[in-house]
C-alpha cells in the first residue's frame, strides 16, 4: 500500500472528526441534517476508498447502504418529521457551544493517548491511525448525545457515533461480518427514526424535547 | 449411636412440621401437632440424656446434604448433649402447655407448621458440626421465630416487632459469617473439625463477631432492643420457647465457637465479657421494672439472666486465660446451671403469662389483679417461678447466683488489673440485679394475682385447662428439685466442663446428705435439701403449736380503710405506682424518667393527669441514628430515579471517559 | 425438507435455535390468542428438551456455534426459565385480554416477539463468533424494546424510549470493544474470520497486545454491562420492568440479565488468561459493589411492586459480578450457583407480582395489603419469593452468599463488610416492604384470580431443593466451569 | 453419745434463739424508754403481747387469699432456720454448714418477698405502700449484705460463718475494710429491722410506715407469728455482729461444758451490749424522709463495694 493511498484514508478518517466537530457547532435543526448528511457522505467515502485500497469488495455495500441511507434518506425523513411536527428549530444545549467544543478538543486528545499507546507496533499504522479517529467520533457523538436537550439532535449524535464505529470495523482489514453488523446497525436507526415517528403521535405528546418526556416516568405520581 | 436418635427426631419434628401445615384447620390439629412435637422432644431428651450419663467419646455423622464438597457433618458431644438436653426440655414444656394453650389461638394454620419447624431448627444449630449447617440452621431458627411472631399480624406492632428481629438477627448471622470466614480460611474447610485442628488467624476478631452475633440473639444490651418487642408478640408458648430456649441455643452457639473452636482465650477477652454481662443485667432488671406489660416485663427479664450467664462464661473465661482450670470449671459449672434454670423458670413465668392471657385477654397488669382468687393453681405455679428468677434459696435460682458469687470470691487469684476492677464491681450489678429481680416479681405477682380484680375480665377470669397446668406444675416441680438436689446436676455438667475447660468440679452428689461443695469444705458449702427440709420442718411445727395453743377461730370482714370505705379497686397500687419509688431512685439516670403532673385549677371538674416520659437511651443512641441515616441516604439517592434520559447517558459518558483516563494513566 | 429434519432432530444445537424461529414464525400467522398461547409455551418446552439433548451430546465446535461447559449452564437454565414464563404468561395474558389492557391483534405481536426473543439469545449463548454474539444481543434488546412498549401508556412508551437510546450507546460501545478485540488478535492470529472465533481467541489470548485488551475490556465491560444493569448504567432496568407486561419482566430479569453477563464473563477469561494486562477482576468488584449498595438504598423508596424486585434485580446482579470479580474456583461456583438460584427465584417472585397486580389491579406497594389472607396461596408464593432473595436459608441463594461472603473476608475484609452490610440493607428494605404487602388487614378486592401456581412453585421448590442438596454431577460441571473462568 | 450431745447442742442453739429473741425486744424497749426518761414496759411484755394474740381470734378480709394465711407461716420458719444458722454460743453445730452467710441473707430474702407479697393481697393502699417501699429499700439493703459477704469472705477466705468466726478469732487485725464492712453491716441492719433512721416500729402513721404498712391487714396468730419473726431477724443481726467481730467466747465443737456456759453468757452479754448501742444510736437521731433512705442505703452499698474492691487489689488492705 504506498503512501498516497495512505495519506488519502488517513485525510478521509480525519476530515470524519472535522465534520463531527461541525456538528458540534450548529445551533439550528435543519443545518444539523445537513452537515450529517456530509458526515454520512465523507464517511462511505472512506469506506469506499478503504474497499478499493484492501481489495475487499464486500465493503462496497456497507458504503453504498451509509451514502443511500444515512446521506439521502434519514436526513430527509427526520427533515420531513421536523417539519410536520414543526418541532422548534433551535437546538438548546446544556452548557454552551464553546465549551463543548473545548470537551471535543480534550475527547480527541484523550482518544488520540488511549489508542496510540494502546495500539503498539505490531499494529500497521494505518489501523492505527484508524482506531484512533474512530474513538474520538464516537466520543464527539456521545458527547453531542449528551449535551443536546432534544431529541433529534441526540438522535443525530447517536449516528454519527455510528459512524465512528462503521469506520472502526472498516479500518481494522479483513473483519469478517462487517456487512451483517453494519446493515444490524442501519436497521437499528431505523427503528430509531420510526420510534421518533411513533412516540410523535399526535394524541400522545406535543413535542419530542426529551425534558417534557421525563414528566411521565412511573411512580412520579 | 444418639446423634443418629438425635437426627431421627429432627426429621419427627420436620414432618410433623410438614403433618401440622396440612391438616391446621382440622379440630384434632393442635392435639396431633404439639403431640408430635411433645413425643420427638421427649424422645431427643432421652437420647442426649442416655449420652451424658454415659458420657462416651463424642460422636459425629456425615450427610451428603448441604455444602456440595464438604456436605453436613452433625456430631453429639458432651456440651451438644447438654445443650440438647435443654432445648428439648423447654420444648417438650412448651408443647405440652401448648396443648391446651392452643385452643385460644386466633390462626392456628399460621402457628401450628412453623413451631416444629422451630424446634427442628434449634436442635439442628446444637447438633451441627459444620460452618454452613450451622448457620442454615441458626437462620432457619430466626425465620420461623419471626413467622411465629408475625403469626398475629393484624397488630401493626407486632409487625414492626417481627420487622426489628429478622433484621437484627440477620445481622448478628452476618457477623457469624465473618467469623466463620474468617476460621475456615485459616483451617482451609467449612468444617468444625478442620477449625479445632487448626489455630485460627485471628483470634480475637472471632471472639468480637461471635460476640456481636450470638450476643445479639441472646439478648446483651446494645443488642437487645428487639428481644422485648418480639417475644411478647408471639404466641406464649412460642414467647417461652423464644426466651427459655433460644436465648441458651445462642449462649451454645457463643461456647462453641469461642470456647471450642476458638483456641485458648486472651485475657482481655474476659473482661469485654464480664463488662457486657454486668450492664446487660442491671439495664435488663430495670427495664423490666418500668414495663406494666407481663409479657415485656418477661422479656426484659430475660436480658438480666442472659447477663447473669454471660458473667459466669466471662469469669471462665478470665480462669483459663491465666491457666487456673478449676475455679472456670466452677464459673462454667454456674453459668451452665443457670442456663438449665433459666430455662425452666422463664418457661414456666411465659406458660403464666400465657394462661392469663388466655383465661382474661389482657397482657396489661393494670387491668388484671386478684386472679389468685380464681385461677389458685396458676398462681402457685408463677410464684414458684417468681421466687426461683428471684433467687430465694429453697428453689433454683438462688443455687446458680451462688455458684457464681462464689466464683467471683476466687477471682482475686487473676493478676490483670483490669479484672480486679471489673470483677467486684460486676458482682455489685450481679448482687442488685437479683434485688431488683425480686421487687420487680413482687411487683409482677402482687399486681397481676393479689388484691381485687381491676376490671370484668380479670373478674371473670376461670383456671386454664389441665395440659397447661401440668405444665406448669411439672416446671415448678423440677425448679424446686434443681434447688433441693444441686449435687447430681452438676455432676451430670462435670463432661461438658471438663471438655472445655480442662477441670471438672469436685464430685457433689455423694457428698454427706448431698451438700453442694464447690471448692473446699472450708471454704463455702449449701445444702439446699436440708435448707428446704428445715424450713418445712419450721412451718408444720409452728402450724401445730398455734394449732394447739391458740384458737382456731377465722372471722371474715371488710379490710381496713382507715374509715373511708375504698370501693374503688384502683386505689389499689398499680404497676407504674408500685415502680414509682425504684424509678425515682434508678430510673432518672438510666432511663431520663420525668414526671409531670397537671393539676386542674381548683374548681375545674377535670381529672390530675399525671405522664411519666422514659426514654430508651440505647434505641436514641444506638438505632435511631443509624435509621434515620439510612433513610437521609435513601432519600438522597432516590433522586437518581427520576433524572432526565440525557442525564442518564452522562453517567454513562462519565463513566467511560473515567475509565479510559484510568487505563491511559496508570497502564 | 427431510435433510433439514434429519438436522432438527439430531441437531440439538440447531433444533435450540431453529425452533423459536420457526414458532415466531408461526405465531404471526395464528389468529386466535389461546391457541397462540398453547403453542407458545408447546414451543418453549420443545426448545427446553432440545436444550437438555445438548447436555448428552455435544456438537463439534463450529465457526459460529460452539458449546463447552459454561454456554450449556446458560442454555438449560434460560430455555428451563423460558418455557416455565410462558406457562404463566398464558394465564397472564388471557386475564389483561379480559380487563381489555391489551388487544388480541398485539398477542400475536406479542408471542411471536416472545419466540424471536428466545432465539436471540439462545444464539447469544451459543456463538463462537463475538460479532455474532454482539448482533444476537441486540437483536434481544430490539424485541424487548417493543415488548416493553406493548402496554402503550405514557409511562411504559417513556420506559421503551429510554431502554431503546442507553441499550444502543450500550451496544454501541460493545461494537467497539469488539472490533478493538479483533485489532488485537489480527497480528497474532490473522486475518478474517477465525480473528473473531472466540474458541481460537482463547488459545491465542495469551499472545494479544495487553494494552489494547485493556481498553477493549473497559468497553466491553460498559457496553454489556449496560444490559447487566450495573449500577452507573442501570437507569433503563427498573422502568423496563415496572411497565412493560410481567412475563417480559421475568425474563427480563431472570435471563437477559444472565445472557448479557455472560458475555461479560467470554471477555473476561479472554482478558484474564493475559498476564500482562490489567486484572478484570478489580473492575468487575468495585462495579458490582457500587450496585448492591446502590440498590439497597433504592429499594427503600420505591412504590411500585414490579419497580422494587426491578432495583433487587440490579443488587443480585452486583453480587453476581462481584463474585466473578474476585474469581478462584470457589467465588466463581458462588457467582454461577448465585446466577442460576437468583433467575429461578426473579422470576418465580414475578410470577407472584403478575398475578397479585392483576388480581388488585393496582402495582402500588401502598395500595396493596394482607396478601396471605386475601389470597394465601400467592401471598406464602410471595413470601417464600422474598424471603429467598433476600439471603435467608434454608433457599438456595443463602448458600451462594454465604460462599461469597465468607470466602472474601479472608482475602478483603472491607470489601467483604461493605458487602455484607449491602446484602443487610436490602434485606432489610424488602422485609419493611413484604411485611406490609403480605400481613395486616387485607386491601382491595379479594376476589380470587384465576392464575397458574405451577411455575411460581416450581422455582421455589427448585430453589429450595438447591440449598439444601446440590446433585453431585452438578456440582463438578459447575466446578468444571469455574475453574475454567480462571 | 456425742452424736446426741451434737444434736441436743444443735436443738439448744435453736431454742435459745427463738426464747431470746423476745427477749432482746423487750430490753430494747425498756432501755430506750429509760433514755427517754420513761419508766417503759416490763421486761417480758413481748411474751405476754405473743401470747395474747396467739389467742385471739383472727379477722381476715374478704379477698384474703391462701398466700395471706399461709405466708406468716412460712415467714417465720425462713427466719428461724436463718438466725438459727448463725452460731451464737457456739461454732461448728452438727448443722451449721447447710448455709453460708449468702444463704442467711437469702432466707431472709424470701420471708420479705413472701411479707411484701401478704401485704399486697388484701388490695388495700397501705399494703401496696408499704410493699413498694420494702422493696425499694431491699433493692439497696441486698446487695450492700452481698458487698459485706464478700469483704469478710475474702478476708477470712470462706463465707461459712463459723469458719469466719475462728479465722477472726485466731488472727486478730484491724483493718481498713472490715472497718467500712462494720459501717455497712449498722446501716444495713437499721434497715432491715425498720429501726428509727428507716422506719419508726412505734408508729402507725400511713405516710412514714414501711413494715408495719405490710402487716397492717393481719391480726391474732398470723401477727404473732410475723412479730416473732420480726424479733428474730433483730437477734439475728445482733449475733452476726457478734459471731463476725466480737468472735471471743464462742466455744469450739466437742469442748467442755464450761466452755459452752462461758459461751452463753458471753453471748448474752453481746446481746445486751448491742441492745445498748443500737437504742443508743437511735434515740439520737431523727427519722429520714423516704426518699433519703436510698441514699443512705447506696452509702452502704459503697462502703461494701470500697472494702470489696480493696481487697481485690491487695490482700494487705
Amino acid at each position: 500500500m504506498d503512501r498516497h493511498a495512505f495519506d488519502v484514508a488517513h485525510m478521509l478518517a480525519g476530515g470524519l472528526v472535522l465534520v463531527s466537530f461541525m456538528l458540534l457547532y450548529q445551533d439550528r435543526m435543519f443545518a444539523l441534517l445537513n452537515v450529517f448528511a456530509v458526515h454520512a457522505l465523507v464517511l462511505s467515502a472512506s469506506i469506499a476508498w478503504q474497499a478499493y485500497i484492501q481489495g475487499a469488495e464486500h465493503l462496497y455495500v456497507p458504503a453504498a447502504i451509509a451514502l443511500l441511507l444515512k446521506a439521502v434518506i434519514i436526513p430527509i425523513a427526520l427533515r420531513r418529521i421536523v417539519i410536520r411536527l414543526d418541532i422548534h428549530r433551535s437546538i438548546e444545549t446544556v452548557v454552551g457551544v464553546g465549551p463543548t467544543l473545548f470537551a471535543g478538543i480534550a475527547l480527541v486528545a484523550l482518544s488520540m493517548v488511549v489508542m496510540l499507546k494502546a495500539t503498539g507496533a505490531s499494529i500497521d499504522p494505518l489501523a492505527r491511525e484508524d482506531l484512533a479517529f474512530a474513538l474520538s467520533v464516537v466520543l464527539l457523538g456521545l458527547l453531542m448525545m449528551v449535551m443536546r436537550r432534544n431529541a433529534v439532535s441526540q438522535i443525530v449524535g447517536f449516528m454519527s457515533m455510528e459512524n465512528g464505529l462503521l469506520l472502526a470495523a472498516t479500518g481494522a482489514k479483513g473483519m469478517p461480518l462487517v456487512v451483517e453488523i453494519s446493515i444490524a446497525f442501519s436497521v437499528l436507526v431505523a427503528f430509531i427514526v420510526i420510534g421518533v415517528f411513533l412516540f410523535r403521535i399526535r394524541e400522545r405528546f406535543d413535542t419530542v424535547d426529551v425534558a417534557a418526556l421525563d414528566s411521565f416516568r412511573g411512580e412520579r405520581r | 449411636m444418639q446423634v443418629g436418635i438425635a437426627l431421627w427426631g429432627v426429621a419427627v419434628l420436620l414432618a410433623s412440621a410438614g403433618v401440622a401445615a396440612l391438616i391446621a384447620s382440622h379440630r384434632w390439629a393442635r392435639h396431633v401437632g404439639y403431640g408430635l412435637c411433645l413425643g420427638a422432644c421427649l424422645g431427643l431428651m432421652l437420647a442426649s440424656g442416655h449420652y451424658l450419663v454415659l458420657a462416651p467419646a463424642p460422636q459425629s455423622l456425615h450427610l451428603p446434604v448441604g455444602l456440595p464438597w464438604t456436605g453436613a457433618y452433625f456430631r453429639l458431644d458432651p456440651l451438644a448433649a447438654y445443650f440438647l438436653l435443654v432445648v428439648n426440655l423447654g420444648g417438650a414444656g412448651a408443647s405440652l402447655f401448648a396443648i391446651g394453650y392452643g385452643r385460644n389461638e386466633p390462626q392456628p394454620a399460621r402457628v401450628l407448621p412453623f413451631y416444629p419447624l422451630f424446634l427442628a431448627a434449634m436442635n439442628l444449630v446444637v447438633l451441627a458440626d459444620d460452618a454452613f449447617g450451622f448457620l442454615l440452621a441458626w437462620e432457619l431458627m430466626s425465620l420461623a421465630s419471626w413467622a411465629l411472631v408475625v403469626a398475629h399480624h393484624h397488630d401493626p406492632d407486632n409487625l414492626r416487632a417481627g420487622y426489628i428481629y429478622i433484621l437484627m438477627a440477620s445481622f448478628g448471622t452476618l457477623a457469624l459469617l465473618l467469623a466463620f470466614g474468617v476460621l475456615a480460611a485459616s483451617s482451609g474447610g467449612y468444617s468444625f473439625a478442620e477449625m479445632r485442628s487448626a489455630s485460627p488467624a485471628a483470634p480475637g476478631l472471632i471472639l468480637l463477631l461471635a460476640l456481636v452475633g450470638a450476643g445479639s440473639k441472646a439478648g446483651l444490651v446494645p443488642l437487645h432492643v428487639w428481644l422485648p418487642l418480639a417475644h411478647p408478640a408471639a404466641p406464649s408458648h412460642v414467647s417461652a420457647l423464644m426466651s427459655g430456649v433460644m436465648t441458651k441455643v445462642a449462649v451454645y452457639g457463643f461456647m462453641r465457637m469461642v470456647f471450642d473452636l476458638n483456641g485458648a482465650p486472651a485475657w482481655w477477652w474476659s473482661v469485654l465479657v464480664i463488662t457486657l454481662a454486668g450492664i446487660s443485667s442491671l439495664l435488663g432488671v430495670l427495664g423490666a421494672l418500668m414495663q406494666h406489660d407481663l409479657k415485656r416485663l418477661l422479656a426484659y427479664h430475660t436480658v438480666e439472666n442472659i447477663g447473669i450467664i454471660f458473667l459466669g462464661l466471662g469469669l471462665a473465661l478470665a480462669f483459663s486465660a491465666h491457666a487456673l482450670p478449676a475455679p472456670a470449671a466452677l464459673a462454667l459449672s454456674a453459668a451452665l446451671f443457670h442456663v438449665f434454670n433459666h430455662s425452666l423458670f422463664k418457661s414456666l413465668l411465659f406458660f403464666g403469662s400465657g394462661a392469663v392471657l388466655g383465661a382474661t385477654g389482657e397482657r396489661d397488669m393494670e387491668r388484671l389483679g386478684g386472679l389468685i382468687g380464681r385461677m389458685p393453681l396458676t398462681a402457685f405455679a408463677f410464684l414458684t417461678g417468681a421466687m426461683a428468677i428471684s433467687a430465694l434459696p429453697p428453689l433454683n435460682g438462688f443455687v446458680s447466683e451462688w455458684l457464681t458469687l462464689q466464683a467471683i470470691l476466687i477471682s482475686p487469684q487473676l493478676p490483670s488489673w483490669a479484672l480486679k476492677l471489673i470483677v467486684p464491681a460486676a458482682g455489685a450489678m450481679l448482687a442488685l440485679s437479683a434485688a431488683l429481680a425480686a421487687a420487680c416479681f413482687v411487683k409482677a405477682f402482687g399486681v397481676t394475682f393479689l388484691g381485687r380484680p381491676r376490671t370484668a375480665a380479670a373478674a371473670a377470669a376461670r383456671e386454664t385447662d389441665r395440659a397447661s397446668l401440668t405444665a406448669m406444675l411439672a416446671a415448678a416441680l423440677l425448679c424446686l428439685m434443681a434447688g433441693v438436689l444441686p449435687g447430681p446436676c452438676l455432676d451430670a455438667l462435670a463432661p461438658v466442663v471438663e471438655a472445655l475447660t480442662g477441670a471438672r468440679m469436685p464430685p457433689q452428689s455423694w457428698l454427706t446428705a448431698l451438700s453442694l461443695v464447690p471448692v473446699a469444705e472450708s471454704r463455702s458449702s449449701y445444702n439446699g435439701l436440708l435448707v428446704f427440709v428445715f424450713v418445712a420442718a419450721g412451718t408444720l411445727l409452728s402450724i401445730a403449736v398455734v394449732y394447739c395453743v391458740g384458737s382456731r377461730a377465722v372471722r371474715r370482714g371488710p379490710a381496713w380503710d382507715c374509715g373511708f370505705p375504698l370501693v374503688s379497686p384502683l386505689s389499689q397500687y398499680s404497676a407504674d405506682s408500685f415502680a414509682q419509688p425504684i424509678r425515682r431512685v434508678f430510673g432518672r439516670v438510666v432511663f431520663q424518667a420525668r414526671e409531670h403532673v397537671e393539676m386542674p385549677p381548683p374548681g375545674d371538674a377535670r381529672p390530675a393527669r399525671l405522664t411519666v416520659t422514659l426514654k430508651d437511651l440505647v434505641w436514641d443512641g444506638l438505632y435511631a441514628p443509624l435509621a434515620a441515616g439510612v433513610v437521609i441516604a435513601a432519600e438522597r439517592l432516590n433522586h437518581l430515579q427520576f433524572l432526565t434520559i440525557r442525564q442518564y447517558l452522562s453517567l454513562v459518558f462519565v463513566a467511560l471517559v473515567g475509565l479510559l483516563l484510568a487505563v491511559s494513566i496508570w497502564t | 425438507m427431510s435433510g433439514l429434519w434429519h438436522k432438527l432432530a439430531l441437531e440439538p444445537v440447531t433444533a435450540v435455535l431453529m425452533l423459536p424461529l420457526a414458532a415466531a414464525a408461526l405465531l404471526l400467522l395464528l389468529p386466535g390468542y389461546r391457541l397462540g398461547a398453547r403453542l407458545n409455551v408447546a414451543m418453549a418446552l420443545a426448545t427446553f428438551l432440545a436444550a437438555l439433548g445438548l447436555l448428552l451430546q455435544r456438537p463439534a465446535v463450529g465457526g459460529y456455534l460452539f458449546v463447552d461447559d459454561l454456554n450449556v449452564v446458560f442454555v438449560v437454565l434460560a430455555t428451563f426459565v423460558g418455557f416455565t414464563t410462558s406457562a404463566f404468561s398464558a394465564s397472564y395474558i388471557a386475564h389483561e385480554l379480559s380487563i381489555g389492557r391489551l388487544s388480541p391483534r398485539y398477542l400475536r405481536f406479542y408471542h411471536a416477539m416472545y419466540q424471536i426473543l428466545m432465539f436471540a439469545m439462545n444464539l447469544a449463548l451459543l456463538a463462537n463468533n463475538i460479532g455474532l454474539m454482539w448482533v444476537a444481543i441486540e437483536l434481544a434488546t430490539l424485541t424487548t424494546v417493543a415488548m416493553v412498549g406493548i402496554y402503550r401508556t405514557h409511562e411504559a412508551l417513556e420506559a421503551a424510549w429510554k431502554y431503546f437510546i442507553l441499550g444502543s450507546v450500550g451496544i454501541a460501545l460493545a461494537l467497539f470493544g469488539t472490533i478493538l478485540v479483533y485489532v488485537a488478535a489480527r497480528p497474532v492470529v490473522g486475518e478474517g474470520q477465525d480473528a473473531m472465533v472466540w474458541t481460537t481467541l482463547i488459545d491465542q489470548a495469551a499472545r494479544f497486545s495487553p494494552e489494547l485488551m485493556n481498553v477493549a475490556f473497559i468497553f466491553l465491560m460498559l457496553g454489556y454491562g449496560t444490559k447487566v444493569g450495573l449500577a452507573p448504567l442501570h437507569a433503563w432496568l427498573p422502568d423496563a420492568h415496572a411497565e412493560g407486561p410481567t412475563p417480559i419482566s421475568a425474563v427480563l430479569s431472570g435471563l437477559l440479565l444472565n445472557v448479557a453477563l455472560y458475555a461479560v464473563l467470554r471477555f473476561k477469561m479472554l482478558l484474564a488468561t493475559n498476564p500482562a494486562a490489567i486484572a478484570p477482576g478489580p473492575l468487575m468488584m468495585t462495579m458490582g459493589l457500587i450496585s448492591v449498595v446502590f440498590a439497597a438504598f433504592m429499594l427503600f423508596r420505591r412504590r411500585d411492586i414490579k419497580r422494587l424486585f426491578a432495583y433487587s434485580s440490579i443488587e443480585h446482579m452486583g453480587i453476581v459480578t462481584f463474585a466473578f470479580g474476585i474469581g478462584g474456583a470457589l467465588a466463581n461456583f458462588a457467582g454461577l450457583l448465585h446466577m442460576s438460584m437468583h433467575s429461578l427465584t426473579k422470576s418465580a417472585i414475578f410470577f407472584a407480582v403478575g398475578h397479585i397486580a392483576q388480581a388488585k389491579g393496582t402495582q402500588r406497594l401502598g395500595a396493596i395489603r394482607g396478601l396471605t389472607e386475601s389470597h394465601p396461596v400467592l401471598g406464602w408464593g410471595l413470601v417464600l419469593g422474598v424471603v429467598a432473595i433476600a439471603g435467608l436459608p434454608p433457599l438456595g441463594i443463602f448458600m451462594s452468599e454465604f460462599l461469597i461472603v465468607s470466602s472474601t473476608f479472608a482475602r478483603a475484609p472491607w470489601l467483604a463488610i461493605v458487602l455484607g452490610l449491602g446484602l443487610l440493607l436490602a434485606l432489610g428494605a424488602l422485609m419493611l416492604r413484604l411485611s406490609e404487602l403480605a400481613f395486616g388487614h387485607p386491601t382491595g378486592s379479594t376476589a380470587p384470580v384465576k392464575a397458574s401456581y405451577l411455575p411460581l412453585y416450581a422455582h421455589l421448590a427448585l430453589v429450595l431443593v438447591a440449598g439444601l442438596y446440590l446433585p453431585q454431577s452438578l456440582v463438578t460441571w459447575l466446578q468444571s466451569v469455574a475453574r475454567l473462568l480462571g | 453419745m456425742d452424736v446426741m450431745l451434737a444434736l441436743a447442742l444443735q436443738g439448744g442453739q435453736m431454742c435459745g434463739v427463738l426464747l431470746l429473741a423476745p427477749l432482746l425486744l423487750g430490753f430494747t424497749r425498756r432501755l430506750k424508754a429509760r433514755l427517754l426518761r420513761r419508766r417503759g414496759p416490763p421486761l417480758l411484755q413481748p411474751y405476754r403481747d405473743l401470747l395474747k394474740l396467739v389467742r385471739k381470734q383472727v379477722v381476715l378480709a374478704d379477698n384474703a387469699s391462701w398466700l395471706f394465711r399461709g405466708a406468716p407461716y412460712v415467714i417465720f420458719a425462713a427466719t428461724w432456720v436463718a438466725a438459727a444458722l448463725v452460731p451464737t454460743f457456739a461454732i461448728g453445730l452438727t448443722f451449721s454448714w447447710i448455709g453460708d452467710m449468702i444463704a442467711v441473707i437469702a432466707l431472709l430474702g424470701t420471708a420479705r418477698f413472701l411479707l411484701a407479697l401478704a401485704g399486697m393481697d388484701v388490695g388495700t393502699s397501705f399494703g401496696g405502700i408499704g410493699s413498694s417501699r420494702e422493696m425499694l429499700f431491699a433493692s439497696l439493703a441486698e446487695p450492700a449484705m452481698i458487698m459485706i459477704v464478700f469483704t469478710v469472705a475474702l478476708v477470712a477466705g470462706s463465707t461459712q460463718l463459723s469458719f469466719v468466726a475462728s479465722f477472726m478469732h485466731d488472727n486478730v487485725s484491724l483493718r481498713v475494710s472490715l472497718g467500712l464492712a462494720v459501717a455497712a453491716l449498722a446501716i444495713v441492719a437499721l434497715a432491715e429491722n425498720a429501726r428509727i433512721p428507716v422506719d419508726n416500729p412505734a408508729t402507725h402513721l400511713e405516710l412514714t410506715m414501711v413494715h408495719e404498712a405490710m402487716v397492717l391487714e393481719y391480726g391474732g396468730r398470723h401477727l404473732a407469728m410475723i412479730e416473732l419473726a420480726a424479733a428474730l431477724k433483730l437477734l439475728l443481726y445482733v449475733s452476726l455482729v457478734a459471731c463476725i467481730f466480737l468472735p471471743w467466747g464462742l466455744a469450739a465443737t466437742g469442748s467442755g461444758a464450761a466452755a459452752y456456759a462461758i459461751g452463753a453468757a458471753l453471748y448474752l452479754g453481746k446481746l445486751a451490749a448491742g441492745g445498748f448501742f443500737m437504742v443508743l444510736f437511735e434515740t439520737s437521731i431523727a427519722k429520714m424522709r423516704v426518699f433519703r433512705v436510698p441514699q443512705f442505703l447506696a452509702a452502704a452499698l459503697m462502703l461494701g463495694l470500697l472494702g470489696t474492691l480493696l481487697l481485690f487489689v491487695s490482700r494487705s488492705f
